[in-house]
């Protein structure tokens, strides 16, 4: 479950990238955030996981406050959730494998047990003939299935993906979704940032919408 | 058990991934050590010339005309039993003048008109390594009190005294440039390390990211610097090594003999294990709190 | 005018990221690559500016055969062209201003020239508000954005764009293809490697369509 | 020049905005200069101790008795025209025995008996700076020679050849350690411009890419690389005269009297301007080297 109580996200002084932002987020729940380029989408997910703490407001993630959450905390936060990152974020001098087993590694998982699941999620996103592949020489479509099944391989209980299909096309990015679904359906809270607003269409879930970093469709309280 | 092992394994695949860096940190460790290891074997060495220059010291004790041998011989054995005394040698009359001529050297012919040294018969004291300074020579005097049989004594104070402080002024010297030369190598040690992590900080960023405690993340860091540290300390002994076989084949021994030394040592056993000790703890610690360093924005 | 004749291109012995590929793009024409993940999009887009060099055939750029260019001659090549890459590669410790004007300096423009351009561009297109920002500080889109001015800011006589719009919204999108179409209409040639195929149909352009390093559609010699 | 000013303004930006990283490498090429700079000060002043030993280096010419006064000044005014001797003095045997004496020190009750000195009249000739050596001696020796007036020569050949050894021995040992600290700076300076660079390929490749010339990417490098190995040079010189400063004030001037120098220099400005020359050399090229070698894969 998480919630969110008048979030204001100030990078600078003049112009705030989230304003006074109320949110919940029930558990088992599938949402999507849309909204235009530099609306604050990425910004909302960041402060989920804590990479950024808010400037004003409340956030609640299971029960724990993350505006107030001390620094030796937030490792124990984001075991539990799994973030697909716009940018990716691979280790460049990491193979395929290497970079998917590090969320289980970090759990402090038996190798084997690592080895095992590690190729199961790469075969399921279809790249696990990658495996050994430095993540630079991958296309920006195979990068960023490394990167979802990074943040899928740890079963989060929370899964955060911003812009997961902007790299992929449209017949790999319904893929992605029917993954999102079943993991979603298997009890996972899912929240997708996204601009493609035919997939969040034909996906028919809750949208909130988000503009200048204010949310104008689907607030709750 | 099974996270050392997994952290050691992840410390080597970054020493792999990121060999160029590696290599050259552990080079800098390398020369940086050797510094001050080809420092400690040349002061060291030093040092044995020095003590060598001491070993001159003695104390010479002239007798008084017209006593028996015998009271000579029991003074000889009082002396040699002395426990700061090495040993004890009587030098006659003559021994004396022999060794005045030997010392003027050429000049053996002015003192031809010279039947008999001006100087009495005299007993040689050569106290024992330990005691070749100005307390040891004082603490002989003063077992040998008043003896009757002595007329006077010398041992060349003001040339000990002065000789005691060149060794104190070179031993200053050889200290400070020391602490600097280790103190220069701590710091480009740890600077090196600092900029090889500085580097990483996007790894480092990543890492926690996907929820890595800091233990986690940094282990294997304390490892690669542990790593690097052994293998630049490493590297520098064998470098001295190498360094120490060509003085020994080179050198001349006639250098040895100017210098007054039988052959150069090489860095004390100790030493040899503060480089290998001091090495990964550089690298070590150097790794560690550089990690800390870019711990949290 | 841009040739390829039988190109192929190797990264690993077992599979080829392009085969046999034979393409002819005239002078000011404007072309949409399209293909799965990993069908060599990029790639052959890379051989065109010599960030790869072919296995085998020969590329003509304005009469310049890229597979024997030698490494000197390299830099005159790149500055008739402007790319956008398909992961931005924007400098991070220089501003947005800084990143953009990049190009221009390495033409050896006088300063004050450069200020006016890199403002037009910006300016263009909706980024002059973050001039001075880093660009590790911009959101997704706005990277995306400053990354297509740096390649426009030279007014190139070539315009390669890997997946220009994978970062932004569908309003946001159509707004670069509108500045896309404009400096077409100026003289540039346009290559635009993308998955949206909504953009690629709402465009009429012609279009080449790749599929495992193979074109399927669109071939020319 | 528009081209030169925008490259100077490149390096002064990438300067900034790498700041952790320059002054990073900056305290490395400080510390490094610092340590060959240290040396120098250290050798050059131990040269001067050891110069000062030198200057005991004197020849002393017995003469025969009976020559009237007017001829012996006759040949002190000759041998003092030589261009190789600072002074000639007259030695009585007088005066040679109160010399005598006062070398013996305490004992001279013992000399109670001696009456006339053994050893003739002399003239102690001591040759000028340059001239304290072997071959300084054998060209007065060689000028004086054979005077009827004179008996005997004396310049303590024996001491002389071995000091002159030493002094060679000590010397092959100060350059043989100088010639590895500067290797070893050049080796710590390179490598840390390197891994600086090694941190910034991504930043290279990307100006490659946008169609930059090797020129247009070199030449902010090594400005850069300039200014560093300036500012680092800089840094050690005032670390030098610091250094310097506290030794001065803090050492005992007994010290110096125990050395035999009248007080520490500091290093000739021909190397002030080498220290100065090769930071900026060291780091421009370094910078140059390093942007060459990650130049194309
Ligand atoms: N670290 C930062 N420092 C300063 N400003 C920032 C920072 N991160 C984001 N911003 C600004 O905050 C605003 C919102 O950014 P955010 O990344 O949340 O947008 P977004 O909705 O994800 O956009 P996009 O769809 O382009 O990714 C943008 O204007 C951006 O420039
Ligand atoms: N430097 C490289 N080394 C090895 N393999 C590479 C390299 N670059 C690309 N590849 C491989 O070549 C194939 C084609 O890559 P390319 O980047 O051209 O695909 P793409 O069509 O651009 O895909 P996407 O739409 O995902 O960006 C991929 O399988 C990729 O893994
Ligand atoms: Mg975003
Ligand atoms: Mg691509």
């Amino acid at each position: 479950m998480i919630q969110l109580f008048h979030v204001s996200k100030w990078y600078q002084k003049d112009v705030p990238a989230l304003q006074d932002t109320n949110l919940h987020v029930p558990k088992g729940d599938f949402v999507f955030i849309t909204g235009p380029s530099g609306a604050g989408k990425s910004t909302l997910l960041k402060l989920i996981f804590a990479e950024e703490r808010p400037t004003n407001g409340q956030i609640l993630v299971h029960g724990r406050n993350i505006a107030r959450l001390p620094t030796s905390r937030i490792p124990t936060l984001r075991r539990e959730i799994g973030v697909v990152f716009q940018d990716f974020k691979l280790l460049p001098n990491r193979n395929v494998f290497e970079n998917v087993a590090l969320a289980l590694e970090v759990l402090g998982m038996p190798r084997r047990d690592i080895s095992r699941r590690v190729w199961l999620i790469l075969k399921r996103l279809g790249m696990h003939h990658k495996m050994r592949a430095n993540p630079l020489t991958l296309s920006g479509g195979e990068q960023q299935r490394v990167a979802i099944a990074r943040a899928l391989v740890n079963e989060p209980l929370i899964l955060i993906a911003d812009e997961p299909t902007g790299s992929l096309d449209h017949d790999a990015s319904d893929r992605i979704m029917e993954v999102f679904t079943d993991v979603n359906a298997r009890g996972t809270t899912v929240i997708v940032a996204t601009h493609n607003m035919g997939m969040v269409s034909s996906m028919g879930r809750r949208v909130v919408h988000l503009d200048s970093g204010r949310i104008v469709q689907g607030e709750t309280l | 058990m099974s996270r050392l092992i997994s952290s050691l394994l992840r410390a080597a695949a970054n020493l792999r991934q990121n060999w160029a860096t590696s290599s050259i940190t552990t080079g800098i460790i390398a020369i940086s050590l050797f510094l001050v290891g080809g420092y400690l074997m040349l002061a060291h060495n030093l040092g044995n010339v020095v003590i060598g220059w001491k070993s001159d010291v003695r104390v010479t004790a002239y007798l008084r005309d017209g006593f028996p041998i015998s009271d000579i011989n029991h003074l000889m054995d009082e002396i040699s039993g002395y426990p700061e005394v090495e040993s004890v040698i009587y030098i006659t009359r003559d021994q004396a003048l022999e060794e005045f001529r030997a010392m003027l050297d050429k000049e053996n012919n002015l003192l031809e008109g010279l039947e008999e040294y001006p100087l009495p018969a005299s007993l040689r004291v050569t106290p024992r390594r330990d005691y070749q300074n100005m307390d040891g020579i004082n603490s002989i005097l003063a077992r040998m009190g008043d003896d009757p049989l002595v007329e006077e004594v010398n041992y060349g104070q003001e040339w000990l005294g002065r000789l005691e402080k060149v060794i104190k002024a070179f031993h200053f010297i050889a200290v400070g440039f020391g602490i600097i030369l280790c103190l220069a190598a701590v710091f480009i040690i740890s600077n090196t390390i600092k900029l090889t992590v500085l580097a990483r900080r996007d790894e480092l960023e990543i890492m926690r990211l996907v929820g890595a405690t800091e233990a986690f993340i940094r282990t294997p860091f304390l490892i690669e610097g542990l790593i690097q540290g052994f293998a630049g300390s490493a590297v520098s002994l064998a470098m001295l090594t190498l360094l120490y076989r060509v003085l020994i084949a080179r050198m001349d021994s006639a250098i040895y003999k100017i210098l007054g030394i039988g052959t150069i040592n090489f860095i004390p056993s100790g030493s040899v294990i503060a480089i290998l000790l001091g090495g990964m703890v550089l690298g070590g610690l150097g790794s560690l709190a550089s990690v800390g360093r870019f711990s949290r924005k």
